[in-house]
């Protein structure tokens, strides 16, 4: 394949370090009292056409709220960066907020199926799709994040998914070995859902990171939703405990259950049962309709959400999270 | 003993797994299959989940790659870039892939049914399945097989195989070394020849014939000089599988 | 109230220091002066350590910028890619250097004295020095102004000033905007001039004359138009760096 | 500056990944007893003419007993990557091991002073020294832990830094901007000194990591001391908090004190007066000679060095580090 071949695709956002730099250099460090509500945080944040950025892994750690409270607000023309979007791309999908996407991971549930809106944002052409892979999307998070225009790998070589992609071509200048020059991936927001953040926006997460720590770095603006908020003195009691910096952040929202229906790790389990409905709900426009009407526009906010979900079934899914077996049927409070 | 044929390809996807190598798995079969090689012959076997999980003790079977089963008691809990780090840096000896095409070179495709930019299907994309090709050094597949899915060429080339032959991996710039391994099949066992990186059915299934494999290939496939009849899942195998891998039977199923 | 040169230099560089920043400070005077702003006019000022520490609430002063004063109630305790990578990004507003050689244009030699490859005195090398010259948005100096330190040209260009003058370093690939911004001396305090980027000096320090300074450095250096006359430390800086910073007296010494 | 002009020095270490890959290949996955005695790892696994890397930053979490017992076996013409190595390198110096230098930070010891030995090492030209920073250096290891030959970076330009590196002027093929393409480094050994291991190679670290996380990916072989060995399943109880995993490791030691003279977050400060002690003794010849013999080559290994320095003074150490006050000189047990 010929450099000219690769890279076909549009580069939906600069790689430039310069314009970054200039706007990384605008944010304060102070330790400013960041707590806000999501609507505030995504009126505040998130402009229409911006460029956005997920964190979690699809249907585990997401920012559930904001993406609800994105719909609810109704932005529209959104870049995506596709990095297993599975779960949240469904909800923007819903809400057609989406004109552009770098795909390394769209349109499935993984091994629970497809999600009918999510193809048809594509193959109506509504969404416009550069492929990635997940490798790659980390990767130009993490040359955004050191502050360097592109980064090497040795993926997508060969294939259509490096044609399809905007990366490109280049020869090693130590072994001549083809590399794909991997461009940095500056998101307009990222939006990053953790197990416990101070006022400030420094933030710990238990168990995988997924590439929110890179993410974080290379966003422009970042909106953090926290399941617990803690004093600033708890994250100083452990500071190599400590992910993402608050000088990366933009806004913090307390947000229990703030994954829901996605797996928190050591909070709760994913609700397939809520998912499945999720899914054959798209079978039909109507219904569909109706499904969005009760679980996303009808709650005025993400805990109006949950309580409609439930404590009992929230409780069933800590236990299930946790391995708790209760010898049948899961009892309530 | 009766099995059935999942059961058979994830017993036969399992022998394949030597101990004290490692593996970047899905969910599902291939997961099934770590699992049961764990508890047979590879018991060092190092599983690894690419959103970060590394040595889970798995409880139950993930149903995402990155819940928290797959990183539940791990040795390390990491992020996607440590898994694709290590195996860009040649740390990771296997991966499972599948996808909705494959040609005779392995190559996969998960992207479009279709023209790319007019496609009559789009399916997921890559996730990480071009890297964990380009990068882990074998690359299993565990799928049906029929016309629809073993095709004279993909509709787009999402992940490589050996791409169009001899030599194509190399001066594309993939790790040397590397490529295709094994693909299990409904049907028969086939690996790759080294002369022409075309696949070649190295066994089949018992009761299965070579016209029913051929009649399931939309290519010309090579065949092994002498050709095996797969071991069937031996009695342990089926017990490990059905009480302890997969009790819900969640991927082997009830028949 | 009196004060020795150390405390001087030490309170001017810290006025220097905007609230809501960040600067990467090694031990001794850059240290104190930090330790200093956060304690006057820059509580929110964001104090960090090239190995890897975040905002520490400094106990004690340092020893080693490695030591594990430099993360004591930090916000976070990461590694030195952690701070490499934010300064290449841009986040990172000062830091302060020093070298054993400078010339006109704030360039440091910090590597050899004499010719490199048969060195008289082999010094420690650029470690971060280059790094955060280049990546920082302002660079300070706090240092002792002499001939055989202020001289015609360095040595051995460890660490970037403004290289060869106006527009040199943007044509050499470092990042647009940064630089050297206040040379810290026992004499003055020097900015540079925009137009040629050579050192300029701003404000002598009390008792200290013109031919003082000109005597005490080896190139021609450019003069403010309205010199002024270093704002000696008042006695609430004074107290600060006796009582809170440096009670030890390691840095400011006891004269 | 010319591409030409750039990067004139030695390249020590190939950057090539394809041979670190069939290197990495070849190393087991196996949850092994890896449990063995410094002198064992040394002689097993530093051969003559090696490249070594050692984990820490000069005088904190450093691997003394591992530097100690290189001089002690008489290992000649390693090569060494020189990220901040201070304490580290004046031993190597003691014990004339080093042939050759990537130099980011040497033969000083920070504010204590300079190392006349480490100085006369490089003076005599006994060891070829080749200039770099010490971000490009943390980013070499990271571009091998990655399994790139090169990662870009906008350091050492314009400078005779640059000049006398390894490095190469590159165009970033997206927006044309100068770059310094770093070249791999993969050492022959890492040395790392961690607070806890289990016996298979699992690691926890306390506070900063430094370069520690990436350097353990880079080398092709690596020794790990620790300050405790825990239960295996301790590591699997905070899986987050494994910051090297046993794939990557060799040998792992029991060394309590492991960093001393040196600085160990939680557990004890730095020996100022016995760093102090190394330097002045420098001053002389025969004096330096009997104080290696005292404290390096006298102890038979790394317990008989501490136990001379006596339980009194580690536990001052101790109380500096915990930063408490014992109302005067601190008492002994």
């Amino acid at each position: 394949m010929s450099p000219a071949e690769f890279g076909q695709g549009t580069l939906f956002t600069a790689p430039d370090p310069e314009a970054a730099r200039a706007q990384f250099r605008s944010k304060s460090r102070k330790l400013a009292d960041k707590l806000t509500t999501v609507r505030e945080a995504v009126h505040r944040l998130i402009k229409d056409g911006d460029y956005i950025a997920v964190g979690g892994f699809g249907s585990n750690r997401i920012p559930t709220a904001v993406l609800h409270e994105i719909v609810r607000q109704g932005r529209k023309g959104l870049g995506l960066s596709g990095h297993t979007a599975t779960h949240d791309f469904q909800i923007l999908a819903a809400g057609d907020c989406l004109d552009r996407c770098d795909v390394a991971y769209v349109v499935g549930l993984e091994a629970r199926g497809l999600s009918r809106i999510a193809r048809r944002a594509f193959e109506s052409g509504r969404v416009q799709a550069v492929e990635w892979t997940n490798a790659a999307l980390a990767w130009r998070y993490r040359a955004a994040a050191m502050g360097i225009p592109f980064i090497p790998a040795r993926v997508m070589l060969g294939t259509d998914t490096g044609t399809r992609s905007a990366a490109k071509l280049i020869a090693c200048p130590f072994t001549g070995l083809p590399l794909a020059a991997l461009p940095a991936l500056y998101p307009d927001v990222g939006m990053i859902h953790v197990h416990r953040a101070d006022i400030h926006g420094n933030c710990q997460i238990d168990g995988i990171e997924v590439s929110d720590r890179d993410m974080a770095r290379a966003a422009r603006r970042l909106i953090i939703t926290c399941e617990r908020l803690v004093p600033a003195e708890e994250i100083r009691r452990e500071p190599h405990r400590t992910v993402i910096p608050h000088f990366c952040v933009d806004a913090v929202c307390e947000v229990p259950y703030g994954s829901y229906p996605g797996n928190m790790a050591g909070e709760y389990f994913s609700d397939e049962e809520h998912l499945r409905e999720w899914l054959e709900a798209q079978a039909d426009d109507a219904a569909f309709s109706a499904f969005l009407d009760r679980y996303l526009y009808g709650p005025e906010d993400f805990q109006a959400y949950v309580a409609l979900i439930g404590q009992e079934r929230l409780l069933k899914l800590r236990r299930l999270e946790l391995l708790i077996r209760t010898g049948g049927v899961p009892r309530g409070v | 003993m009766g099995y059935n044929s999942m059961e058979l390809m994830v017993a036969v996807a399992a022998r394949f797994l030597e101990d004290g190598r490692s593996v970047v798995v899905g969910t599902g079969a291939p997961c099934a299959a770590a699992m049961l090689a764990q508890r047979t012959g590879a018991p060092d076997l190092l599983i690894m989940f690419e959103a970060g999980g590394f040595g889970p003790i798995l409880p139950t079977m993930p149903i995402s790659v990155g819940d928290s089963r797959t990183y539940h008691r791990g040795f390390l809990a990491g992020s996607m870039a440590d898994v694709m780090d290590f195996c860009q840096q040649g740390a990771v000896d296997y991966t499972f892939l599948g996808g909705a095409q494959v040609d005779m070179y392995g190559n996969l495709n998960s992207t479009v049914i279709g023209p790319w930019d007019r496609p009559k299907v789009r399916l997921p994309g890559s996730g990480g399945a071009n890297d964990l090709a380009s990068l882990c050094w074998r690359t299993l597949m565990i799928t049906q097989q029929d016309r629809r899915r073993f095709v004279p060429a993909v509709d787009f080339l999402t992940t490589p195989g050996y791409l169009t032959g001899p030599g194509a991996r190399e001066a594309a710039g993939l790790p040397r070394g590397t490529g295709p391994y094994k693909v299990i099949t409904d049907l028969c066992v086939i690996g790759f020849d080294q002369a022409s990186c075309r696949m070649r059915v190295e066994a089949v299934h018992p009761g299965v014939s070579r016209a029913d494999v051929e009649a399931a290939t939309g290519f010309e496939l090579l065949w092994a000089p002498e050709l095996a009849e797969t071991e069937p899942p031996t009695p342990e195998e089926l017990r490990v599988l059905r009480e302890e891998v997969d009790p819900g039977r969640y991927i082997i199923g009830r028949s």
